[in-house]
């Protein structure tokens, strides 16, 4: 199974790094940008082929390492 | 088996009359593994195939030297057992490629170098050269270089102590990375990479081999041309972290005695780090390659064999020692494995799946790489003084030179590298030179990089001179005895009699400065072909040197400290325009002889101004180089923000005497009793010496007439970088 | 005072703590490895700067989840001391030892420099010696410094007299300049400047010699 | 208009950062993971309502700065 975790900043925590590329494409003549955020993707091979189990663990992997939740939220996508 | 075609080899970067002697060597036609190996190491980056013959000239011995060029890096002696290992080298066509990555992996490079001998890597240093500031790569370039070597260095808890930063149009499509590490050891734990005996085991150690790099040597020794862009192999990636780890492990190994010889794997990885230690052991090797850590399915012999995944080292161990070994690299979750064993053959032996995919004699790869004489045409030097305007005026010039590109302060650049880990590092950038303590000692490391380009071109020979004579100046006055040389030279095509001028005149430079002023070189590295479309970039042979103190207390910094000190001029002053920062800034000229080094003059003011640093006698030392005298005062000045008021009585021609660029001169400032001492022990020495003012105030005064404020230089000074880089893009980060 | 200083992979100031610690104390702290369990009978546990994990994924995130975590946390708990500099700040608030986060640095590089800081508070094991709303200088060495939480962690921060450093030209975009903070039972402290390296005179100060003065009469 | 842009590094690229997670979560007792890569997540908020512009805007942006194609891919999502 493959496995696809995003984890982005919680709404109301200030992103520079997405501020900043929000400025940079402006700058090259991107007028239509508005607000920009930046995340990380995460993308995982998973051996087994229970999906639920699966989810479960993501989300343990999310809560124990793979997001800081004071500032982050994670989504998690299956591929099956 | 891939049919080796003319192509093929052409493709490999090797001429008919080289593959002729392959064939010759071999006795049969190659197989493409063999291709492969040779192409590698028959490229000028790893053979000098066209600098060999005139390396040889340099000198490179003195009784302080343990280790000179030959290893992976060289080794000085600086007392109490105790060893300085350095080596300086370029990552010049990544670079440019991809900014980060391939200063990053620089930076590696070099630091394994280091390591691999038995040093703790202290310090770093980098020797960038970018295009003209409006060039629309050069932000890019400066932003993803800066980046990189601050991501790998870092990251790697080494302090990056200083460097050189130039901009000129020669480099808009060539940019120029070199990167220096300076280690320590112990005397009797040095490392090297002969692969003596047979019969001991052969180990990887360190990352997995992925497809990265391949052909990477190759292309650093191709010619660039627009087109190269897109036809770019996969770039290597950095990893800090495995190599901090790699650090650890091997110091950890070094510590047991388990290790016959050892040696990183750098561009070529497993062909030259295999070639080179069975070489210099004399004897064979034999690799079997399914026990290659592997990070990609499906890799080819070939594809092992020239890749150039970073962060991997190789080493033979005392038989039996191999679980020993093992453990340490488990501890530091590091690949381990046997993949080799050393054998009397002298033969380069691999298998892959249990088929014999080359078998070659060792020495073909080392002895009987080509060596060329290439042909040189030599150029007169460009001579005479060239004409100025005498109307301009001083100060207003002073304020435009310190907030020009090559003159304004790196703050930008060295804010971004930690330059204070490892807390030895007791003169920080922004001086004359790096210094980093022993750690544990009252002894310190100084370390400089220099080269004027601009001086090179008009005249390769005397530009060749002046680096090696400017880095023993900065050395000098921060009260080091410099004891060695490590040099990077980057120069255009050799093919082109014209470039191969500049690079035999150039050595001949190094190494007459060398001899004269007992400054070994103890390696080196040469980068050529550094051209885009057929230009050329200036020739720019960067030094690097080390020298040593024995009492950090009595260093000597650039910066004013009290007010009614005496401000003065050792050396002589006769006004040389020619080539200067100011002819170039003010006047919009590139022109005239560069600056000639009188070597035995520039030996004798620094011994005396050394004598007086070391006997505690003077604190306050700059080195007096591009820009001129007035750039020097100045540069003391800003630090601490104390004026000075200065001037010369029936001084005929101001602009040339303030901004010429005469070598051989240090300004000092000590209090007035000290002041009138040294002045008479010079004169009595016959080193010209001149009284040019005392400091005080916060404003820079001329001839008691016109004055600035140090405030408005500083802006200047400060400003010039961080406002280039402003109009900015994202740092390139994680 | 007896001291340990945790070595976690890439950590690289763990050799600077040491030698600050062995100049300071007289004695050398114990360098316990990360994947150790259990601590050394120590007054103080010391988590080094640097680049543990190389900063992969967030910064101190993977060292938070090594063996020895265990044990820091029942130190703490017990009411042991912890100093946390740089990388072992961000490695503390990954544990939840002490509160909020640490972003990318406003500017997004990484920057060192000698900084201005005060001292807000003297409250503490870790601060006694210096005078409260002393300046003093201490050098950063961080991309990711930029110290984060929400108004009321920050309003409880500041009622409970928990802020300690506080930058006096905020480099990296902290949250009320913010550059130390200590947890509830003020046993426990993070700062992102590096007081070890500014405890010897060759080093261009001596600023950061107060925090161990303190730690010593407090410890000891 | 939102949209969302991946960059992750194209394969064979060597991804430390990927390695270094995979480690640490197999090393937390997920042994079901196996290769791990770290990418970016760009979330844009574009003004107009012309999709078919929207994306090659948003290709131009990827090309021109977001993405370092010498070692990065990316991909583009439209959410309307
Ligand atoms: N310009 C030079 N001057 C002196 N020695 C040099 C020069 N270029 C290379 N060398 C020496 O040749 C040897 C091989 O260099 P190199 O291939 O760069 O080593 P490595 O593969 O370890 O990086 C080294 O010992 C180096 O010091
Ligand atoms: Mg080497």
């Amino acid at each position: 199974m493959k496995a696809r975790v995003f984890i982005t900043l919680k709404n109301g925590v200030l992103d520079p790094q997405g501020k900043a590329i929000g400025h940079a494409l402006n700058g090259l003549g991107f007028g239509s940008v508005g607000e920009v955020r930046q995340g990380k993707v995460i993308d995982l091979e998973l051996s087994g082929s229970d999906a639920e189990a699966a989810k479960a663990d993501l989300k343990a992997m999310c809560e124990k390492l793979l997001a800081n939740t004071v500032i982050e939220k994670y989504e998690i996508e299956l591929k099956g | 088996m891939t049919k080796i075609t003319p192509a093929l080899v052409k493709e490999h970067g090797l001429s008919d009359a080289e593959y002729k002697k392959i064939l010759g060597l071999m006795g049969r036609e190659p197989s493409f593994v063999e291709l492969g190996i040779f192409s590698v190491m028959w490229s000028e980056h790893c053979s000098y195939k066209s600098t060999r013959f005139h390396l040889k000239k340099l000198p490179t011995k003195a009784p302080w030297v343990i280790q000179g060029p030959g290893e992976n890096a060289g080794v000085i002696d600086i007392g109490d057992g105790d060893a300085c290992i350095f080596k300086m080298e370029s990552h010049n066509h990544p670079s440019f490629i991809e900014p980060y990555q391939g200063a990053a992996t620089g930076v590696g490079g070099i630091m394994r170098d280091v390591f691999t001998m038995g040093a703790r890597p202290i310090a770093m240093m980098n020797a960038l050269r970018f295009g003209e500031p409006s060039h629309p790569k050069t932000r890019h370039l400066v932003n993803g270089v800066v980046h990189g070597i601050g991501g790998y260095g870092n990251c790697m808890g080494v302090p990056t102590v200083g460097g050189e930063v130039n901009f000129h149009r020669s480099y808009n499509g060539n940019i120029l990375v070199n990167a220096m590490c300076v280690g320590l050891a112990r005397q009797d734990k040095i490392f090297l990479s002969a692969a003596k005996g047979a019969g001991n085991p052969v180990v990887y150690i360190g990352s997995k081999t992925g497809r990265d790099g391949i052909h990477g040597a190759t292309m650093a020794s191709a010619e660039f041309d627009d087109a190269s862009e897109e036809k770019r192999p996969t770039v290597q990636v950095g990893d800090p972290f495995t190599e901090k780890l790699l650090l650890e492990a091997c110091l950890e190994l070094m510590a047991t005695d388990a290790i016959i010889a050892i040696q990183d794997m750098g561009a070529a990885g497993l062909t030259s780090s295999s070639a080179e230690m069975g070489d210099k052991g004399g004897s064979g090797i034999e690799l079997d390659l399914d026990h290659v850590p592997q990070r990609e399915a499906n890799m080819t012999a070939y594809e092992m064999m020239l890749s150039e995944s970073q962060e991997r080292m190789l080493a033979v161990l005392k038989p039996g020692r191999e679980a020993q070994a093992e453990a340490i690299f488990k501890k530091w979750e590091l690949d381990f494995a046997v993949i080799g064993i050393t054998t009397d053959t002298s033969r380069l032996v691999v298998k892959h799946k249990g088929e014999v995919v080359a078998d070659m004699p060792i020495t073909a790869l080392s002895d009987e790489a080509p060596v060329y004489e290439r042909p040189y045409t030599e150029r007169a030097p460009v001579t005479g003084a060239p004409a100025y305007d005498k109307s301009k005026p001083v100060l207003a010039s002073l304020k435009t030179i310190l907030a020009s590109p090559d003159m304004a302060s790196r703050r930008w650049v060295w804010e971004q590298y930690d330059h204070t880990v490892m807390a030895d590092t007791v003169q920080v950038p922004g001086g004359d030179a790096a210094v980093v303590r022993v750690h544990g000692t009252n002894k310190a490391l100084a370390i400089t990089t220099d080269v004027s380009p601009r001086y090179c071109r008009p005249d390769p020979f005397e530009g060749g001179k002046q680096a090696v004579a400017e880095a023993w100046r900065n050395l000098t006055a921060v009260g080091a005895l410099p004891l060695a040389v490590t040099d990077n030279l980057n120069y255009g095509n050799p093919q082109k009699p014209e470039i191969m001028w500049e690079i035999v005149a150039g050595i001949d430079g190094i190494g007459a400065a060398c001899r004269a002023l007992d400054f070994p070189v103890i390696g080196g590295n040469c980068s050529l072909y550094n051209e885009t479309n057929g230009e050329g970039i200036l020739p720019t042979p960067a030094i690097g040197a080390v020298g040593l103190m024995q009492d950090v207390s009595k260093m000597a910094t650039v910066a004013f400290k009290r007010a009614g000190d005496v401000v003065i001029v050792i050396g002589e002053t006769r006004g040389h325009l020619g080539q200067s920062i100011y002819l170039r800034e003010i006047e919009g000229r590139e022109e005239g002889a560069s600056p000639p080094v009188d070597l035995a003059v520039e030996r004798k003011n620094g011994d005396f101004v050394r004598g007086l640093i070391e006997a505690g006698r003077v604190d306050t030392v700059h080195d007096c180089s591009d820009g001129g005298l007035l750039v020097a005062i100045a540069e003391m000045a800003l630090p601490r923000g104390i004026g000075a008021s200065v001037g010369l009585a029936g001084l005929p021609d101001a602009i040339p005497f303030w901004f010429g660029e005469d070598q051989a001169r240090y300004v000092i400032a000590t209090p007035f009793a000290e002041a009138e001492k040294i002045v008479a022990e010079a004169r009595a020495a016959g080193i010209t010496v001149a009284e040019l003012g005392k400091t005080g105030g916060d404003l820079v005064t001329l001839d008691d007439k016109n004055s600035i404020a140090v405030a408005e230089l500083k802006a200047g000074f400060e400003g010039w970088f961080p406002k280039f880089m402003a109009g900015e893009e994202i740092p390139v980060t994680n | 005072m007896k001291s340990a200083v945790i070595v976690f992979p890439a950590a690289n100031c763990d050799r600077d703590a040491k030698t600050a610690l062995t100049q300071m104390t007289g004695k050398e702290p114990h360098m316990v490895w990360h994947q150790d369990s259990e601590l050394p009978d120590v007054d103080l546990v010391v988590l080094p700067g640097g680049f543990s994990y190389g900063d992969y994924l967030r910064c101190g995130a993977m060292a938070n989840q090594s063996s020895i975590m265990g044990a820091i946390k029942a130190h703490a708990d017990k009411g042991g001391a912890v100093l946390g500099i740089c990388n072992g700040f961000q490695v503390l608030t990954e544990a939840g030892l002490l509160p909020g986060a640490l972003m990318r640095n406003a500017g997004l590089k990484f920057l060192c420099k000698p900084v201005g800081l005060t001292v807000e508070e003297t409250q503490s094991s870790f601060t006694r010696k210096y005078d409260k709303g002393q300046e003093i200088h201490i050098p950063i060495a961080h991309g990711e410094g930029n110290y984060y939480a929400d108004e009321e962690t920050l309003d409880r921060l500041e009622g409970e007299g928990r802020v300690v450093f506080r930058y006096t030209d905020n480099p990296n975009g902290s949250a009320r300049d913010i550059a130390g903070i200590l947890n509830e039972k003020r046993n426990v402290l993070g700062l992102m400047p590096h007081p070890e390296r500014v405890v010897d005179d060759a080093l261009g100060g001596t600023d950061g010699r107060a925090i161990f003065q303190s730690l010593i009469e407090a410890l000891s």
